[in-house]
């Protein structure tokens, strides 16, 4: 036991004395927590991929001031425990200047003690609303707050004259707290919540939830999940008969999702970052340039759509890039730098960080979408969203 | 001193003890013997609380212990062993006998933990206890092999030394010659002997005659699950009937 | 017996001067980790190296602490020692009382027994969202104080965890080598031998199962109160099978065995940095090729391979020689 | 309250889960049966049986029926390799190492399944269309028919193989006592390679009629592997009518719960009802205790 130790230990101090060794020219070390594998791998693989696409872009540009952008990521396998293992290793070990992800809220609020304890500034990628509500000095994060996202949706179903609801959510992070913001936010959008029901990560039928659903007052359904739950749900859905309004989250909005659900995902509505629809979005939209270029970038790269998730490492890499490229070089100034973005045209919206907001995103980053003809469809405004309404 | 009232014992539709009814007076070495599939070895496990009889009941000096499980039966004073020895083969062979003084401890997992002072004392006592009982066995050269490497009759003798590490009023043996040679044989004849001389009542099944009639003072014949006959060495030699059974299976 | 505490010491000893060598890096980090996990590992070795009796289940003890220091001193602003207390004490009521009907049961049901229990307990922490935060995790779980002392540094956890893991050592190595210990060995020996010479062996497997969930109970405290997060995939039946993965390399009925099975899993992605995303099938490769060629564990497995291979050699010496 | 319309589809769709959780136990059952083994990877091959049709489908381009036999014969292939060289080599081995073993063993599969073809999830095409139809006042799939008439073929299958065939009686003979097989002349190692095969078969088959209505992915098979468990425990490990039983409990018990209850504790109401059969009746609901008592 001890001898492994001594081992590891000599191996460490040898690399850290080289590493001393070579301070000149040094590059500029980002790290990254992404979820790779485990249960939100669908979030971290899209994750790492598009930020070392936007590394490389970088040094293949130069790098920034001359110095190259080195990106150190590590997988947290979803797990908290290595999450704060990670990035106590990319503070301590790798000295980086600042950190990209973690992917899942349940990682952020883990490492968030952390980050804040040694001042290096961490942009998450995660939803979670608590993450920056209240601020903290250290923490910012580009993925848009699910209580945007529930915004739209009540918006949506006002227009439509919804009032009773049906909650269909997955009972992981990412289901319950956007379960948390369906039920908070219900009451003062009018809203009466007919049904409440949840389902595993990894169940396979929905039916019986689905059925009692039917069976209540509701008028339009919420499912909120990623794949493939909610696309089992579409299926469930169709196969009941069931006519009633289906609304998802802004986790299924890929392709993905239609080629599972198939058939059955014929006029499902969601609230959605611009990226899904970023080639219908008119030439006037600030954000175009940005989206259209991940889009491509992503999809030469790697032969895959770049989706909604990859797109908040996209704006966590590039906001600290931004941040570098202002000449901020010590974990302090980007930080102090992160705080002062304006207009930032991202991938999630149009970003605005201010000391006390760390999120920096309206609910216009968020559009409406629904899926006509196998392929997702923007619905064009607020006031025009009544004829989107497919299956009214 | 152990009383068997009407035991019955039934497999499926088997009937494996019919009505069978015994008493083991104190100090005496019993045989048990009869034919193959007589049922010697399902009174044994009924007795010592592996099986519970279907019918009848059994008592330890007047007191009802049918049904009991064995470690209860231990706490009385029952000990017994096995026909196909069960031993620890991963612990030494003072471990084993070590075991054996369970019942005559009684250090709990937390005074075991933190090392209580009462502990260390009786942690002391087993160990000088079963080494005593170690060599009063013979095996006291061998306390510290592992004791699945002692050859088979040299386990036998462990397996019994262990047994009386428990300090019991009686033992049961399943065929203790099963397995040994002459030589080993005359030397368990003289352990059991010796054991006999401490006051412990010994019950054994036993298919070696000569070792019954050897040491065996009062011996029980079971056929087809149903006592024979039950008197003295040479009564048993003389019964008519036991000579039938054996011929008969021969 | 004068071995065993040799041996401690020495142990004691590497243990309180490591940090001297690692000062304040990511690996020290790692260390207090380490450390967790070998409660964890000596946990469910007392139970299934000694006795025998497979918990698949771990996780849930070990979360079940977690929880208990979580809840009651982040929502109720409990005194967190307080707080370990009832955490352990309830959890050893619950496996206390729980055992006697599950350790009833004998290999592949007791398996499926202590899985199921894992799983129900962790749809809990799912889905009592009101109390644990859910999946989402729960936040806000102070450190450790003593007096003005606060626990909260990697150097300052380090000591108090491994304080807690020596302590753990130390008192698995008195039971395994008294009374208890031999009579637990025996029933994984042997358990019908063990019962006929008097070992409860009905109640000493609950009492073990009871002593394994405490320790585990109290490892899951001191996570708490360490990351000062918690959430629910820490405690899945992954982690259940994390454990069982280190005292299986560690060896079976080997204490300082599952140290070493807890540093080297927890190591591991440092050991295989150039296997990121393949140390799943290195799990499951160590898994399967240690219990076939190494039964033993590291600890027993590398001297008899050490001396197999001395033996090779010497034995090729000699054939050279002729 | 629940309308027995929704009962009668709580019923339905626990039914056509229920079947496939009895598919998968019967795998178990037949491993455990003749070796005393329980294979944890169980559920892998499940997973194995989607995953590898989908491959077959979209990758080599075969027609459904052909791919669907290449995916069984070589999930099938998958557990007499996991046989040879992972159960045979070792000889008396305690439970508890082969348990761990067969940890391992699923560990490793699902592994290589992520790192061959990705963490995506796939869909399959439904065998004949996604029309629902209607049975009283509740729907079904044409999915869910073909699930009910697979499910039966393999069990009817089964139980002729096992109780009318020369290497399905021998391998009965061998789940009663394997050294009396030995010297009757039966092949024992060869048998317990068989069940081996005959399992992952199986439950690739299950795993390939669920895939259209469930998706697959390479962690499908850990939960359904568990149910399958379930329902092989409740049956009291039989390899025929207990099991299949066993299966349909767990399916329609969860729907209801989920129905009724909470859809949150939906799996822990099935996991529960697990313990409450192992503590009063650990020999499953359909066998008869045994009285001896070590």
């Amino acid at each position: 036991m001890g001898k492994i130790i001594f081992k590891t230990l000599s191996v460490l101090c040898l690399m850290l004395a080289m590493a001393s060794v070579t301070v000149a020219a040094e590059p500029i070390k980002v790290g990254a927590l992404f979820s790779v594998t485990g249960p939100a791998s669908f979030l971290g693989e899209p994750e790492r991929n598009t930020a070392v696409m936007v590394v490389d872009k970088i040094n293949k540009a130069g790098g920034i001031k001359g110095r190259k952008v080195s990106l150190i990521v590590y997988d947290t396998q979803g797990d908290a425990t290595k999450a704060v293992q990670a990035a106590t290793r990319l503070i301590k070990d790798d000295k980086v200047v600042a950190i990209i992800g973690p992917s899942t809220t349940g990682d952020t609020m883990a490492v968030i003690p952390i980050v804040e304890k040694e001042g290096i500034p961490m942009i998450s990628c995660a939803a979670g609303i608590k993450i920056t509500d209240p601020a903290k000095k250290w923490v910012f994060k580009t993925a848009q707050n699910d209580n945007l996202a529930v915004q739209r949706i009540y918006e949506y179903l006002k227009t439509q004259g919804i009032k009773r609801v049906a909650l269909l959510t997955v009972s992981d992070s990412f289901g319950s707290s956007g379960r948390e913001q369906l039920k908070g936010l219900a009451k003062s959008y009018g809203v009466d919540i007919a049904a409440d029901e949840t389902y595993g990560p990894k169940d396979t039928d929905m039916t019986a939830q689905l059925t009692k659903i039917r069976g209540s007052e509701a008028k339009a359904i919420i499912c909120w999940g990623t794949n493939p739950g909610p696309a089992i749900v579409a299926r469930n859905v169709k196969q009941l008969g069931i006519t009633l309004p289906l609304i998802m989250s802004h986790g299924v909005s890929s392709k993905k999702f239609i080629e599972l659900a198939g058939d059955a995902s014929a006029g499902i509505i969601i609230p959605s970052g611009h990226v899904i629809v970023a080639d219908q979005l008119p030439g006037s939209d600030p954000q175009k340039k940005a989206l259209m270029s991940y889009v491509k970038e992503y999809q030469a790269r790697y032969k895959a759509e770049g989706d909604h998730f990859g797109g908040h490492a996209w704006d966590a890499m590039t906001l600290v890039k931004m941040a570098l490229e202002r000449g901020a070089a010590t974990p302090a100034a980007i930080r102090a730098q992160l705080e002062k973005t304006r207009n930032y045209n991202g991938i999630g919206g149009i970003f605005n960080f201010s000391p006390t907001d760390h999120a920096g995103l309206t609910k216009d980053a968020f559009v409406m979408v629904t899926i006509k003809n196998g392929d997702w469809v923007l619905i064009k405004d607020k006031k025009a969203g009544g004829k989107a309404g497919a299956k009214k | 001193m152990l009383r068997g009232e009407a035991i019955t014992r039934t497999f499926g539709g088997i009937t494996a003890l019919d009505d069978v009814s015994f008493s083991f007076a104190a100090g005496k070495i019993t045989g048990i013997i009869g034919p193959n599939g007589a049922g010697k070895t399902t009174l044994f496990n009924i007795i010592t609380g592996i099986y519970a009889p279907t019918e009848g009941k059994v008592f330890l000096e007047g007191k009802d212990i049918t049904g009991l499980a064995p470690e209860k039966l231990a706490r009385m004073g029952m000990v017994r062993t096995f026909q196909g020895i069960e031993l620890f083969p991963q612990m030494t062979v003072l471990e084993n006998v070590m075991v054996g003084r369970h019942t005559k401890s009684k250090s709990g997992i937390i005074a075991s933990a933190f090392k209580l002072p009462g502990h260390i004392r009786e942690e002391k006592n087993i160990r000088e206890k079963a080494l005593s009982w170690l060599q009063f066995a013979g095996l006291g050269d061998l306390a510290d092999q592992e004791a699945g490497s002692l050859p088979f009759g040299r386990g036998r003798i462990l397996e019994i030394a262990r047994a009386l590490a428990l300090e019991p009023r009686i033992i049961f043996m399943d065929e203790p010659a099963a397995g040994l040679n002459s030589r080993e044989t005359r030397e368990l004849a003289g352990l059991i002997r010796k054991i006999s001389e401490l006051g412990i009542t010994i019950a054994l099944v036993e298919h070696d005659m000569e070792l019954v009639m050897d040491i065996c003072e009062e011996i029980m014949v079971l056929n087809l699950g149903r006592k024979l006959a039950w008197g003295t060495p040479r009564e048993i030699q003389e019964n008519r009937e036991v000579v039938m059974a054996y011929l008969g299976e021969g | 017996m004068k071995r065993e505490l040799l041996k401690f010491l020495l142990f004691a000893i590497v243990v309180s001067v490591v940090p001297a060598f690692v000062s304040g890096g990511y690996l020290l980090n790692v260390l207090v980790f380490v450390g967790i996990f070998t409660m964890l590992a000596v946990a469910l070795n007392l139970l299934l190296g000694f006795a025998g009796q497979i918990s698949l289940g771990q996780a849930a003890f070990y979360g079940l602490g977690a929880y208990m220091s979580g809840v009651l001193t982040a929502s109720h602003g409990m005194n967190p020692w307080v707080a370990m207390l009832i955490g352990a004490g309830a959890v050893g009521l619950l496996t206390f009382v729980l055992g006697f009907p599950i350790l009833r049961l004998k290999g592949h049901s007791l398996a499926m027994a202590t899985l199921g229990l894992g799983i129900i307990v962790y749809i809990f922490f799912n889905e009592t969202v009101d109390v644990t935060g859910g999946p989402s995790g729960l936040s806000g779980i102070p450190n450790l104080t003593v007096g003005s002392f606060v626990f909260d540094s990697d150097l300052k956890n380090y000591y108090l965890i491994w304080g807690f893991a020596l302590l753990a050592i130390l008192l698995a190595v008195n039971l395994t080598n008294s009374r208890i210990g031999r009579a637990l060995k025996a029933i994984h020996q042997s358990e019908v031998a063990a019962r006929v010479l008097g070992v409860d062996v009905h109640l000493l497997k609950v009492e073990i199962f009871t002593i394994s969930g405490v320790l585990s109970a109290i490892a899951g405290s001191l996570y708490a109160h360490t990351v000062m997060f918690i959430s629910p995939t820490s405690f899945g039946f992954n982690v259940s099978i994390e454990l069982l993965t280190m005292v299986i390399i560690g060896g079976l009925g080997s204490i300082y065995g599952s140290v070493l099975g807890a540093a080297l899993l927890t190591l591991l992605p440092e050991l295989l940095r150039t296997f990121q995303d393949y140390d799943i099938i290195v799990y499951g490769l160590l898994l399967i090729l240690m219990t076939m060629f190494m039964p033993g564990g590291l600890v027993r497995g590398i001297p008899d391979a050490a001396v197999a291979l001395y033996g090779k050699l010497k034995g090729g010496g000699a054939d050279v020689e002729r | 309250m629940a309308s027995s319309d929704q009962i009668l589809q709580y019923c339905l769709s626990g039914l056509s889960t229920g079947a496939i959780y009895a598919l998968i136990g019967i795998g178990f059952a037949i491993i455990y049966n003749s070796t005393g083994i329980i294979n944890f990877a169980q559920g892998e091959f499940v997973m194995l049986g989607g995953m590898l049709t989908v491959f077959f489908l979209s990758v080599a381009v075969l027609p459904l029926p052909a791919a669907v036999t290449a995916a069984v014969l070589v999930a099938t292939l998958v557990g007499v390799i996991f046989e040879r060289l992972a159960i045979r080599p070792l000889k008396d081995a305690q439970p508890i190492t082969l348990i761990i073993i067969t940890i391992g063993g699923s560990i490793l599969i699902r592994g290589i399944v992520m790192l061959v073809w990705g963490k995506d999830t796939h869909a399959l095409p439904a065998f004949s269309g996604n029309e629902p139809l209607f049975v009283g006042g509740a729907t079904i799939l044409p999915q869910h028919l073909w699930i009910f008439v697979i499910t039966v073929l393999i069990i009817a299958a089964n139980r002729l193989y096992f109780h009318h065939s020369i290497s399905g009686k021998a391998m009965r003979a061998c789940s009663y006592n394997a050294r009396a097989s030995r010297l009757v002349g039966i092949d024992v190692k060869r048998m317990v390679l068989f069940s081996f095969a005959i399992s992952a078969a199986m439950g690739s088959m299950a795993g390939i009629i669920i895939a259209p209505l469930t998706m697959t992915s390479y962690d499908v098979g850990v939960m359904l592997g568990l149910k399958g468990f379930c329902a092989a425990i409740i049956g009291g490990m039989s390899s025929g009518i207990g099991t299949v039983f066993g299966g349909l409990i767990v399916g329609v018990l969860e729907s209801l719960g989920a129905g009724l209850v909470s859809s949150g504790y939906k799996d822990a109401i099935a996991f529960f009802i697990l313990l409450i059969i192992l503590f009063l009746r650990p020999q499953g609901l359909f066998r008869k205790g045994e009285t001896e008592r070590v």
